[in-house]
Order: structure tokens, then C-alpha cells, then sequence
């Protein structure tokens, strides 16, 4: 018997409830105690095409999409078809069967429930959306999900906006199907489910986890243009930073957004503006500006698959390029890449410190995984929420106490690299900012001299930003032969692959993409088998990793638009 | 926001550098008429943003003196925006050549003007592309050759203000960088206009504009009065008439007192988020209690 | 003496007619049957700011700016002040002495004269702008500069359009300069310039080639928005295009640039685009749309100065990265770079037919000193001059004589991932495009097994285009020590170097810049010290040698916006 | 172009798949429409090209049978143009949705507008983001809250018909989807018109806009007429001041003849660049002739 480890897949038509059935079931899960991560697979079209969310919960961390499903909710045939391979023997499915029941399957190792589940809802409660609440119920059934919890949260859902017979309702179609389960004698005794303690944390998308982050970081400007898979972001700080007087500006495009964020940053505002693929290539020219001006800006680029319009709604991480070398010209820049929802959070406030302590462009990099899934983020800490503006002058107090009209050299050369900063309003302040080649106070100049002092010192901040960067992560033993290079959520199912191939090798997971540090990866990689896993065709992070090591890597890729399984990781590597 | 100075400021104090335009280009009258307006208003350099777009006209980024930003090739309106939501209390005023303004960055105007944010765009507009030697551009008269028209341009030009009138912007005019007082006039009642205002300047470009000429200009140039209690559609019907007859209507065409955009969008426009101290606070864990 | 080997600057402020002098100077040697190759350093502004136009001029081909100045002709003091130490021991300064003699300076070794060339001209031919042919004919006193080709050019120039009268003031301005220098009794033995036969082809710049070698091959269309150091390719264009049905749109932006070659490619036409930093920026997303989508659409990309508007009349090469990496997600493209005006004709046609025969986007790599520079072209031949357009079908024949309504699989997976083409009007042909993720129809597809198929068979083009691409070109003895590889208009003063050197290393230029051919590089540069030279901050070509090489290469970088000289590039590899 | 073809084309053989919107979108109006026109006007697919932006608008490219080509959001005019230059014997159709045309794509479509190309541009206008799940649009009611605007946008919005009107458009039109016959109507003139027909179709979101339904339409939209004599900014004022009594204008707004722009700028446009033989012309050396 499984017990406090599960994975269930809901599949069905983009508009069947799939996604809401999935979150309510996470949120169950999660109450009870357990550790979520979801694996939300939807199409970027409202409805009518395949989606499913699968969810997996467990007693410990679970940190990727399972290997194999113990349970499949079906809506409809098609989900079958799609999804039967990869039912874990002994595993669970839980058919609709209004419109006709499931007969043959090639399998014989599952148990096949056909529930009529509209059915059942429209005559329990009387709506043929309860459905999901009956499907709920047959789970519940044959795995002891915990109908009190599903009761708290009807409540905290229905009960205030829709009243007691809304979440009675529901609990009647709850109710339905596990009498129905349980009347056709089917066999409850391989999934066991049962409380675990307090819940384990906060239960956040990645986006979520950003959002937070960027407002205790103290951002209050938000510019952006809707875009999936980084919409919620907009979202979330539309609605709370106008309450501390920020403000969340939908632009007309992401041109107009990133400038609306460098015009922010420019006159002392925290700012950042977030957007996918598409909108990252055309914020491409405003990131060189931002760059140049030495403005702070954080970019968050939530990364699906591409090219071009490519895959909205699926996973890829082949933004590394782009965000590491993209835009004409040579300049600074910082891309971070965070591995769950939670070091969202932390990196999030992280990138905010080092935009403004270094004064250029900070790119988070996030793929849709973590953008978009659901997980167990055990605290979101306080005392991370540290704020470091670097060399800004206090505006309220005049940089030239003798005349509040004088000039400041705003890009004085310093050893850094780094120049104390005004913002407009500072008396005594005063400078010129251009996106042209320009003197310390910011005059432009193409004189050889001054241009060779200037590109120096926008450099050399990378330099005295290195040491401060967040460091590559090291899991498991280093003395294994075989070292395991990732970035981002494919941290979650190399550390799973790591544990399921007993220390095989181990795993580095890079969290500054750019500048890219060497020296924090040679000594985990000498002499070492070196593999680099990631969502994309070309092997953009192997091909960095190749280039600082100055040898070649084996590359693990995957670019369906599908996040890795553990499974796959490993074999590719003990193959 | 700065300790009280008595000192006068002076049209002088606005110049940080002699500007190097080519002797006669227009643009050295509207860098007159703006250092007398902002003189008139006694605006302080130090409260006072200047943000300017890619061309000729965008040098003057490097001329004024005042926080001054020099923005990507039309860009300057969202530019604009940031530091104005970020600061509500700077005066922030915008300077585009024709080019800036209605090609590659005509969205970002039909934008703004819904918007109406409380800011000053000027139109340094000389019916070519200046900087880049002399193509035509959106305001170029039908059929003019230039080095990218050389069998004549074949687009309809755009007329600056009636796209502003269209697009809503609260204050609509027209003005001649030959005339630097009347221009001057114009200006400080821009910049005295809270909303978004739109001043479109006549400015010859005397290197690469051989047909719209200071000669040119002066024969066309009329102003136009009375359009007070007119509606915008009125109006653009008014000064479509008066082009029609060949001529090039100049003055204040439009003024309305509405709500900007930052009394719509921020809760407290008085307490700049560029000032707020950000320390987090307790509270915003409460946001998250949600996620429980 | 030197004789037929001369190199002269003329400075003075933008609208003192640095340029025109230049330029005439430029073309009298070419038809004196010279080689010529120009270094224009101008600002981005149109009046004011310090200009400088240098000459070179030799019997025997040139490539690079001088290392050293054998006559300065100086409008102001400002241009004294600024070459002086780059003048060459026994050199010639012609100082304009309307408002000032030169009196003192630091240097004893030189010939100075102080010619009131504005008063000269004002005098004998009534207008000061005469000035720079007085200038002229003081060069002519101690050179030798032929009288005659010099009428010729007068009388091709202003015979026509304004008059002999205009030729003759000329004249009578040029005699003055002669006769002036003559009357002072200065020195006239230490350089000597004489006919050297026939002109030795076209004087053109590398723009001037690049848009000529577009139209030849073949293309029809053209839409850009103006941009330095770009819009001579557009301005030509626009001359010449209508008469041939063709057509040039000025765009509202770079946007609409490429999107509108993007149509126009779809459809048919031959189409191109051009810019520089700024616009390629802008131009990301569209680029990744090309690729998509798998329309030929040739990108030509004159680098200048970066960052962000950096430095507009500047050269620089630091657009590798972006041309190469640049776009979000993984797509194919294919980067060309040809050394100079000729190569850059031959290499557009290139473009074209390799854009046509692998259906993705070519961009074309040239930097701001091979685009706007004069070279002396020995050919622009006809044969190189041939039209492939690989596998497109003939849009006059039915694909399918039974049903002109029929569908097609516009991207049927090949062995070569190249897949027959028709275009609208085509019976028959019908097919669907998209930037979406598709099936060989083109129809939206997000199937996890199409999607490999679809990235694999346009990367496989790639692999196909290899062997079909411009290889390296080697220049030197490649059993000496040290290589020194480069690309673009580098090539130039590396090859000079490497005479200067005395072939202490030798020169592999690189003309493919993606896909990067490493097989290429290999036999070159094994057991060798390997040495790369480039104009930019990062060393992006290095970059790219060294991910591909798998070991460090010695970086020579020059960042301050001018090209390198012979000698810098000599020093950096021998010291 | 393509060997004669008895067969009838019937509505019916411009749809390529089933559409994927949702059940009572709007846009099921639209595409039941354009299929009727197409029908009506014996347009051959493999002669036809529609040119789509993004959005669950865009999503009729992959529906429509003909030469269908996705563009990126935005894009949809200068890919339309492109291939109207390389062919002008095509018909090409675009689609846009209220965010592809007139946020992201606003700038292409005032400049289109000025050119006057032979194109016909439909906006599938739902007054809100669908695709990306009910974000406030440029055409959104003031005050409408969603997930970008939870406290109400505070945005003018947007008339496409009037930009259309004010640009230059010389077609300008408004229909409803709700009423396909009438809508067809409006598409068969749009297409036959020369120039750039502008038609702004009002189609609901029965997904994520609550407030525009076909109910909250149907009580306002009001058919104008006898536009006919008048002036762009006669009829802008018209439009106007039926919307100030709480109605939507629908109806082909203007009308006018004028050159295209393909034929202003092609030599020949009956011979299309796209089928020209580009074999290399001897008299093209000619052209280098002066830099010997
Ligand atoms: C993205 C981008 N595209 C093109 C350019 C080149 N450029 C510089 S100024 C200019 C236009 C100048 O015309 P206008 O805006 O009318 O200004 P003017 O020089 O006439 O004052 C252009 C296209 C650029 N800097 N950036
Ligand atoms: C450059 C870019 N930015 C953003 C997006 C995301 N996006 C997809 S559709 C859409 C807008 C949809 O609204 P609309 O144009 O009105 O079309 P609708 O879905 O309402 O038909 C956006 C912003 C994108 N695909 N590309
Ligand atoms: S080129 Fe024209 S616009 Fe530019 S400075 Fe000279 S006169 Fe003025
Ligand atoms: S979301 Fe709205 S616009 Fe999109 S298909 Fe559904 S109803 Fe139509
Ligand atoms: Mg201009
Ligand atoms: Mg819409």
C-alpha cells in the first residue's frame, strides 16, 4: 500500500474544469499536510482542446511531475488514449460515463471505475458542473481524502459569496461519489491518503511567489503587457500594490512596458515589467537602453516554448540565449534563475537588490513550470525581505548644499564601476541620461577616451557583482563520477533522479545564468562526467557550461513543450 | 521638496550647452521659446524632467538644463509616463522630432493621449527625418522627393495635431519656431495645462527640407481663434477647411480640464512612490495567508 | 620617396566639407589607377561637431586605415590637435589659415604650410565652400596630383547641371592652392603620386555593393526604416527598384520592416531588409517569426557603435552575439560576413539564394567601416551573379492538376529538413503558416511527437546548409606559430599586419559567423597559439571560436569605435 | 492564374476545420460571415490570403481555408502589405482582435490607413484580451474591471471605427456579429472596395466579458445612414453624438475612391514582382557604371 504518496491526473476538454478540479484537489492535499507540486498541461485556446493537470502529493518534498499516475480522472475518451501508458501498475481510473461507458482498455493491471459523473451531479445537485465534486468523491473513496477538509474549503469558497446551500450542494455531489464507489465494491486498499500534520507552508504558483517577492522587495511600479505564462504576475500586483501607492500600468505593448519601467526606475521608483518570449525579444532594444543608462530594472522573463509564437502554454527554458547575449552592443546584465516557487520568492527580492546596487538590468529567468505550477512553499521568510539600495542619494537632502541647480556626475568612474546615483528632484542633482555614449555627468562624447573609460566601468560591475551573486547550489555527494549541470524547475526532477539512482552522480544547480562563474563549477566538475539537462533543442546552458569549462558536455534535452519526468533524467544518464 | 532660493531664474539657466544644430534650423527657436517659458514658470531645474526622443531635435536633450533624459528612437512617451507616476510632483515635458513622434512611436501617442497623464509633449516637427540626412517622413508634404522618395513620397501625411485631437488629448496646439515668443506663449500654457498636451511645432530644417521653408511657413501660417466652445470633431472639421485652403493653422486649438491619469491611478499622487520608504511591511504577509 | 603610396586626412568641423573633399580626393586617385580605401570618422550630428576623412591610396590594394598620416589638411585647430601624433615623420600639414596662422608645434619634423584657403577661394572664385579644392591643388603642388583626371571629375560633376563656369572656378580655386604652395618654396620630393595605369574597377562603399549585389540577385522588395549606417542601402534601392517592378517601402518602423518583408517574402518576392543595432533589436521578434514560419528574408545588419544608440557613426562589431543568439526559443538562421565592398556583392548574392534554397532568415553582418567606407572594387562579376531558389515550386503550374484547391504540405519532414514551397496563388498549394508550433500542413499542432519532428527538421537545414555555406578564407603561411583569426572589415588590417609581421602568424578569416563551422577552424589553429581580433568589448567572435575550439583564445579587442590599424593588431600579436 | 473551374464555391469550402472557440463566442458570427462573402464573391482559396494576428480572433487562421497565414500579435497589416506588393493580383483579408489592432498593432494601423493599399481589414473586436484569459482591452468600457483592472480600468477607450475615419481609411464600416447576414453585406462591399476597407465588428466574449453581451448590444446598436455627402469629420461628429446617447453606430460609415497604393508605387501591377523571372539583366552593370 502507497500511503501519503499519490499522483492524479485530471484530463479532459480545455472548459470540462479540469483546472479548477485539479486546484481544489491540490488544496485538499495540501491541508491535509502533504507536500504539492501540480503539472498543469492546457492549450493555449479556451476551449474544446486536451487538457489535464496532474497533482502529486506526498509526505515528503515532492519537487517535479511524477513518473506514473496512480489515478486518471477521465472526462472523455480522448484523455484515455492519451494518458493510459503511463497509469502506474495497480493505479486508479476514474471514467465519465454519462455519455457512454469505458469498455476494453489494453490494460488489465487497473482498476476501472465508470461513474456517470454529470449524471450523478445534475441529480444530486442539480448542476451538471458538480461533476468535478463527484469525481472528488470516488477519489475519496478508494484513497481516504479527507472529507472534513474538502468541507473547509467549500466553505471558505461558497459559504460567505453563494451561502450554505452552494457548499451543501457540493458536498452531496461529494458525497454521491463515494457511495458510488464504494457500492460497486471496488478495491480500496493500494492508496492510502491521511492527514500529516498542519498544512506545510503557503500553496503558490510560481508567478505568486514572484509577485510577493517584488512587492516586499519594495517594488511599486509594475509595467506589462498580458502575456501567458506571465500574466498572473500582472495580476496579482494589480491588485495590491496600488494599495501602497503603487501602480500597475497595462501598456499598449512590451516596448512601451519596458520603458515605462526604465522611466519609473529612472526617477527612483522599484519597477519591473515581466512578459514570455515573444515580449522579451521585442523589450530587447529598451534592455540595451536600460543598460546604458545604468537603470535598475527587474525584467521577469517567464520562459515557454518557443520559437516564435511557439507553444504558449508549454514549458521550455530556451530563453537562456536571449536573456544571456540577446540585444546589439556589448553590456551588463544579471539573469538569475530560481528552481521552485520559494527561491522565487527569495531571488525576486534578490534581484530587486542587486538591480539597484549595480544599476543595470536584472533578468529573472523562470520557465512555465514554475511559473505556472502549484507548490508546498514551506515559508516565505521575512528576514529575506531585506532592501539594499546601493548608491542612491538620499532626494530629500541636497547632494550640493550651496546651489540646488548644480550638476552631479551621475556616471562618475569609480573603481566599482559603480556611480552614486540621483533621482530627479534631488537638489544638486542634476545630470544628463542617453542612451548614447556620454561623459561622467552624461553629456554624449564619442571621444576615444571617455568611451573606453565608460564601457570599463559598466563592465567592471559585473566584476564587483560576482562574488555577490547568488552561488550555484550543490545536492548530494560531489564525490560521485558523474556531476549533473541544471537551471530552473529542472532542478526539481534531476534531484528525483538523483534519489532514484542511488547517488549516481550529483547535482549542480546554477542560479546566476549571467554573469556565468566558472570557478563556481570547476571544481564540481573535474575530472567528473559532466552532463548538463534542459528544456530546450540547442542545449543553451550546456553551451555555456561547454564554453567556461572549455570542454564538451553531455547534453540531456528534452523540447516538447514537456517538463522532464525523474525518470527520463536518469536514464539518460546511467544509460 | 528643496530649500527656497531667491535667485531668479533666468531663460539662461536653462541652457547647459550651446546647442550645435546648423545655423538656422528651427530648432533653435523652440530651445528660446522653452528656456523663456520655463523662465516665466520659474520651474527649478532640479524639479524639472526633460526627456526627448532620437534626431535633431532630440539633441536638445543634451542642451537643457534640468534632469534631462535622452530616450531610445520613440520612446519618449512611455519614458515620460515612468518618471511621472513615479514622481507626480516633477514637471515632466517631452520633446520628439516627426519622425519620433508619428512613426515609430505614433502608438505610444494615441496611447498617451487616452491616458492623459499630466505631461507636455513637444513636437519639434520639420517634415522630414533630420538626423538620418533627409528622408521624408509622416509629415512630409505628398510627393516630395527625398533620398528614400526619390520618384516622391506616395503616403498621405499625418497632421500632429489632428491626431491629437482624435486621440483625446486634453490639450491640442500649433505653434512656429519662428515666432519664439508666440511659441513661448504656447508653451508656458502647456505646461500650466494639467493633462496631457500636445504642442506641435513648425521647425525648418534648413539642410535637408529645401521646400518647407521659414518663407514657406510664413506665406501658409494663419492662426485660428474662436474654436473655444467647439467640439473636437468641430474642430478637425475647422482646420481640415483651413488647410484646405492652402494654409497651415497655427495656435491653442483645444483645452479641456479632466482628470489625469495619476489622481485616476495612484491612491496618494502627493506621496511620490519614488520617496516611499520601502521597508516592508508587516502586513504584506497577510496578503499571503491565502496560500494557506 | 614614397611614390604611389599616400594616406591623407582631412578634419574640420561636420559641414566644413571634410566629406566632399574626401570624396573628390577619393575618386582622383582611383582614376589615377590607384587603390583606394576611405575611413570616414564623422559625428552624429549634422553641423558642428569634429570630422575626419582619411585617404589611403597605393599601387597596391589597400585594406585598412593607416597607421600613420603622410598629410593632414586641417579646416580648424581642433584638427591639429587631434592628429598631429599620427602624422608620419616628414609629413605635410595643410593648415587653413583664413582666421590664424599654425605657429608653433610640437613637432619639427614636418612640413606645415598655412594656406588661407577660405580667402583664396573667396577671391579667385568668389565662394569660400572653394576652400577644399585650393586644398586640392596645395595637395597637388607636392604630390603630384593629376590636373587632368581632376577637370575630368569637375566636368562629369557640375558640366552638366550647372555650367562651365562652375568647372572653370574650380579650376582657377585648384591653380591657386598649386600656386600658393608653389610661391612658398616648400619641400616637394618626399611624395610622389602618378598615373598608374587604368582605374583598377569601382569605387564604391560597402553598402553601395550590398545593395547592387541585392538587386542582381534577384531581389525585388525591400521595406527598412532609415537608420545609420544603413540608409544608402535603402537609398539606392529606392533609385533603382521601381524600374524593375520592384518596390521600397520606407516602414514606420523597424517592426513593420521586417514584418513587411516577412509578407512580401511569403508571397514570392525576393525581399530584404536593413538596419543597424537599434533596428535589429526591434527586429528580434520577427526574426524568430521568419525562422518559424521558414520565409527567406535576407536581414543585412551594418553594426555600429553599442550599446544602445551608442554610437551612431561609429564602427563596431559587437552585434555577433545578437545575430547569433539573439530571439527568444531555438530556431535556425544563417550569419554571413563578408570582409569588404566586393565580398559583400558577392556574399548578397549569397544571402539571397542560401535565405531561398534554406528557407530562413539570412542575416547579413557588416560592420559600419565596410559599410560606409570607399573601396576600390576590382570586379562585380556577372557570373557570380546566378539565381537558385531552391525548392520552389513554379507557382504557374498546379501542384494539383486535379483540384487547384487542394491542400499541400508546405512543411513536409524531409531527409534534408528543406520541404517543397509554393506560394499563394499557387494551385493546389494551399497551406497554413504560422508562428504556432505546426504540422507539415501548417495547421496549430502542440502534439508532443509532430513538435520534435517539426524542430528537428527545421535545425536539420542547417546541417544540410554546411557544406554549402562560405568557408573560411586563409591568407598567409598557416605553418607559422600563431593564428590570428577575424571576421569583417577586420580581415583588412589583419592582413596588412601580417605583412608587416613578416608572416610571424597567419590570417583565417571567418565569413560564416553561424552556423559555426569548427571542422573549419580545426586544422588551423591545433598546436597553434590562436589569436582573435575583433571590435568589440566582449570578444563575441572569441566567444564563439573558443566554445568551439574548447580552449581560451588571446583576445585583441578594440572598443573605442574606430577600426583597428595594421600596426595595433601587429603589436598585439607580437608583444 | 490557375486553369478555369466550374465548381461553384460554396460557403461551405472556406472552412478548413471546425472552429475551436467557445460555444456562442462571437466569432463563430464572423467567420459564418466571411465564408458567405467569399462565397458570394467567388473568391478562389488558393487566390485568396487571409493574414491573422494573435489572439482567439487569430485562431480563424488555422480555420479558414485558403492561403492562411498567423501572424505575430500586431503584425498583421505589414505582413498584409508585403504580400499585396509582391502580388497584387491576391485578394488579401486580415484579421485583427481589438488588442491586436489597436494596442499592439496601433501604430502599423494609422500608417496603413495613410497608404491606402487594396486590403481589407476586419477586427474582431470583443472589447477585451480573450486568448489571454479577460484582461481590459484599448477598446474596454471605462471602468471595466478584470484581472489587469480589478478596480476598473481607467483607460478612454478606443472607437476602431473612428481611428479608422480619422486615419484615412477611405472603406469604414461597423457590424455585429449576432447578425452574420448583415455582416456578410457589409464584408462583400469592404472587399470589393479598392483601397483600405476598415470593418470593426462588434463580437462578443461570452467567456470573460460579462458586461458586453449580445443582450447589452443588441439594445444599443443602431444602424446609421445617409453618411453619404459628408466629410470624415462630419461623420466623426455624427458618430459621436449617437454614441453620446448610449448607442453603437453600426453600418458602412465612408466610402471613398481613390488610387491604391500599389498603384502609386509598382510600375506594374499586373505583373507581380513574386512571378517575375529575376534571371540577372545585363543592363543592371550599367548601373555601376558611374562608380568606375
Ligand atoms: C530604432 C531606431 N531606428 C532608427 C534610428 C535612426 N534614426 C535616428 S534619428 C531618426 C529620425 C529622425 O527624424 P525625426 O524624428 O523627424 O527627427 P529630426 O532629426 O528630424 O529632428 C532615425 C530614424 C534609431 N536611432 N533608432
Ligand atoms: C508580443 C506578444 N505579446 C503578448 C502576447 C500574448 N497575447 C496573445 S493574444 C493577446 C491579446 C488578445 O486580445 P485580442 O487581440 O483582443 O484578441 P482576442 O483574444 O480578444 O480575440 C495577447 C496579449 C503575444 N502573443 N505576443
Ligand atoms: S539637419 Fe535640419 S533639423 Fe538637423 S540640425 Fe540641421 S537644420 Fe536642424
Ligand atoms: S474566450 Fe471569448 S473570445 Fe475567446 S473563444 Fe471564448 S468567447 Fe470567444
Ligand atoms: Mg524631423
Ligand atoms: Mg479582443
Amino acid at each position: 500500500m502507497k500511503v501519503n504518496d499519490i499522483a492524479v491526473r485530471i484530463g479532459g476538454q480545455a472548459g470540462d474544469g479540469a483546472l479548477t478540479t485539479g486546484d481544489t484537489l491540490a488544496l485538499v492535499l495540501h491541508r491535509m499536510g502533504l507536500y504539492v507540486i501540480t503539472f498543469k498541461d492546457f492549450p493555449s485556446q479556451i476551449r474544446g482542446i486536451h487538457t489535464n493537470y496532474t497533482i502529486r502529493a506526498s509526505a515528503k518534498p515532492v519537487q517535479a511531475r511524477p513518473d506514473t499516475l496512480d489515478v486518471l480522472m477521465a472526462f472523455d475518451h480522448d484523455s484515455i488514449e492519451r494518458h493510459l501508458h503511463e497509469m502506474a501498475p495497480g493505479g486508479y481510473i476514474i471514467y465519465e460515463s454519462s455519455r457512454g461507458e469505458l469498455k476494453e482498455i489494453p490494460r488489465d493491471d487497473l482498476v476501472v471505475i465508470n461513474v456517470p459523473l454529470r449524471k450523478i451531479a445534475q441529480e444530486v445537485a442539480g448542476r451538471e458542473v458538480m461533476k468535478n465534486t463527484v469525481a472528488l468523491g470516488v477519489l475519496a473513496a478508494f484513497t481516504g481524502l479527507d472529507r472534513q477538509v474538502m468541507e473547509d474549503i467549500l466553505k471558505e469558497r461558497f459559504l460567505k459569496r453563494k451561502g450554505m446551500a452552494v457548499v451543501e450542494a457540493n458536498l452531496k455531489a461529494f458525497d454521491a461519489g463515494y457511495d458510488f464507489y464504494q457500492q460497486a465494491g471496488l478495491p480500496t486498499d493500494h492508496l492510502k491518503l491521511q492527514r500529516n500534520g498542519e498544512p506545510k507552508g503557503y500553496l503558490m504558483i510560481g508567478n505568486e511567489a514572484i509577485a510577493f517577492g517584488a512587492l516586499v522587495a519594495g517594488c511599486r511600479f509594475y509595467a506589462g503587457y498580458p502575456i501567458t505564462p506571465a500574466s498572473e504576475i500582472m495580476e496579482w500586483l494589480a491588485k495590491f500594490l496600488p494599495k501602497y501607492n503603487g501602480v500597475v500600468v497595462q501598456a499598449e505593448d512590451e516596448i512601451a512596458s519596458i520603458n515605462l519601467a526604465a522611466g519609473a526606475a529612472l526617477a527612483g521608483a522599484r519597477a519591473m515589467t515581466a512578459t514570455s518570449g515573444p515580449g522579451l525579444s521585442l523589450m530587447t532594444e529598451g534592455l540595451g537602453y536600460i543598460a546604458t543608462i545604468e537603470a535598475p530594472v527587474v525584467l521577469v522573463n517567464t520562459t515557454r516554448s518557443g520559437p516564435s509564437t511557439g507553444m504558449p502554454t508549454k514549458t521550455e527554458q530556451s530563453d537562456i540565449f536571449h536573456s544571456v547575449f540577446g540585444g546589439h552592443g556589448d553590456f551588463p546584465r544579471i539573469v538569475l534563475s530560481p528552481k521552485d516557487a520559494q527561491e522565487a520568492y527569495l531571488l525576486t527580492i534578490e534581484a530587486f537588490n542587486l538591480a539597484e546596487e549595480f544599476q543595470l538590468p536584472v533578468i529573472f529567468f523562470v520557465d512555465q513550470f514554475l511559473a505556472q505550477n502549484k507548490y508546498t512553499v514551506p515559508d516565505l521568510p521575512r528576514e529575506a525581505a531585506q532592501v539594499r539600495r546601493g548608491e542612491l542619494l538620499d532626494p530629500t537632502k541636497s547632494v550640493n548644499p550651496d546651489d540646488p541647480e548644480a550638476t552631479f556626475p551621475r556616471y562618475r568612474v569609480t573603481e566599482s564601476g559603480v556611480s552614486p546615483r540621483t533621482i530627479p528632484g534631488t537638489p544638486g542633482g542634476i545630470h544628463w541620461v542617453t542612451g548614447l555614449e556620454h561623459t561622467e555627468y552624461g553629456h554624449v562624447s564619442t571621444y576615444a577616451k571617455n568611451r573606453v573609460e565608460q564601457m570599463n566601468k559598466r563592465f567592471r560591475k559585473l566584476e564587483t557583482a560576482r562574488p555577490r551573486l547568488p552561488k550555484p547550489v550543490v545536492y548530494g555527494d560531489p564525490k560521485a563520477e558523474r556531476v549533473l549541470i541544471v537551471t530552473g524547475s529542472t532542478t526539481g526532477p534531476a534531484l528525483e533522479a538523483m534519489e532514484q539512482a542511488d547517488g549516481a552522480f550529483f547535482v549542480v544547480q546554477v542560479r546566476t545564468l549571467w554573469p556565468f562563474d566558472v570557478n563556481d563549477l570547476k571544481a564540481y566538475t573535474e575530472n567528473k562526467a559532466v552532463y548538463v539537462a534542459e528544456v530546450d533543442y540547442q542545449g543553451q546552458l550546456a553551451f555555456l557550461v561547454e564554453h567556461h569549462l572549455g570542454r564538451k558536455v553531455h547534453r540531456v534535452v528534452k523540447y516538447n513543450g514537456r517538463p522532464f519526468r525523474p525518470s527520463e533524467i536518469k536514464e539518460a544518464l546511467l544509460s | 521638496m528643496s530649500p527656497v532660493t531667491e535667485v531668479k531664474l533666468t531663460p539662461r539657466i536653462y541652457e547647459a550647452k550651446k546647442p550645435g544644430w546648423c545655423p538656422g534650423c528651427g530648432d533653435y527657436g523652440i530651445f528660446a521659446a522653452i528656456k523663456m517659458a520655463l523662465s516665466e514658470l520659474q520651474i527649478r531645474p532640479h524639479e524639472l524632467v526633460s526627456v526627448a526622443g532620437i534626431g535633431c531635435s532630440g539633441k536638445i536633450s543634451d542642451y537643457i538644463y534640468c534632469y534631462s533624459v535622452h530616450t531610445l528612437h520613440g520612446r519618449v512617451m512611455p519614458v515620460m509616463l515612468g518618471i511621472k507616476l513615479a514622481n507626480p510632483k516633477l514637471t515632466v515635458i517631452g520633446f520628439s522630432g516627426d519622425g519620433d513622434a508619428f512613426a515609430i512611436g505614433m502608438s505610444h501617442f494615441i496611447h498617451m493621449a487616452r491616458r492623459n497623464p499630466d505631461l507636455t509633449y513637444i513636437i519639434m516637427d520639420n517634415q522630414i527625418y533630420g538626423l538620418t540626412k533627409g528622408q521624408y517622413s509622416p509629415t512630409s508634404n505628398p510627393g516630395m522627393r527625398t533620398g528614400s522618395s526619390p520618384y516622391g513620397s506616395k503616403e498621405e501625411p499625418i497632421d500632429g495635431a489632428a491626431v491629437a485631437l482624435s486621440a483625446g488629448a486634453t490639450f491640442v496646439a500649433r505653434g512656429f519656431s519662428g515666432d519664439p515668443k508666440g511659441l513661448k506663449e504656447i508653451f508656458v500654457k502647456a505646461i500650466r495645462h494639467r493633462g496631457f498636451s500636445v504642442v506641435d511645432v513648425i521647425s525648418p530644417c534648413v539642410t535637408f527640407n529645401r521646400i518647407n521653408t521659414y518663407d514657406w511657413y510664413r506665406q501658409r501660417i494663419t492662426p485660428v481663434e474662436g474654436l473655444e466652445n467647439k467640439s473636437r470633431a468641430e474642430i478637425l472639421e475647422h482646420l481640415m477647411r483651413v488647410k484646405a485652403q492652402g494654409k497651415i493653422p497655427v495656435g491653442i486649438f483645444y483645452e479641456e480640464n479632466t482628470r489625469t491619469y495619476e489622481e485616476e491611478v495612484l491612491l496618494n499622487p502627493e506621496e511620490p512612490m519614488a520617496l516611499q520608504d520601502l521597508t516592508p511591511r508587516e502586513e504584506f504577509w497577510d496578503l499571503v495567508e491565502i496560500y494557506r
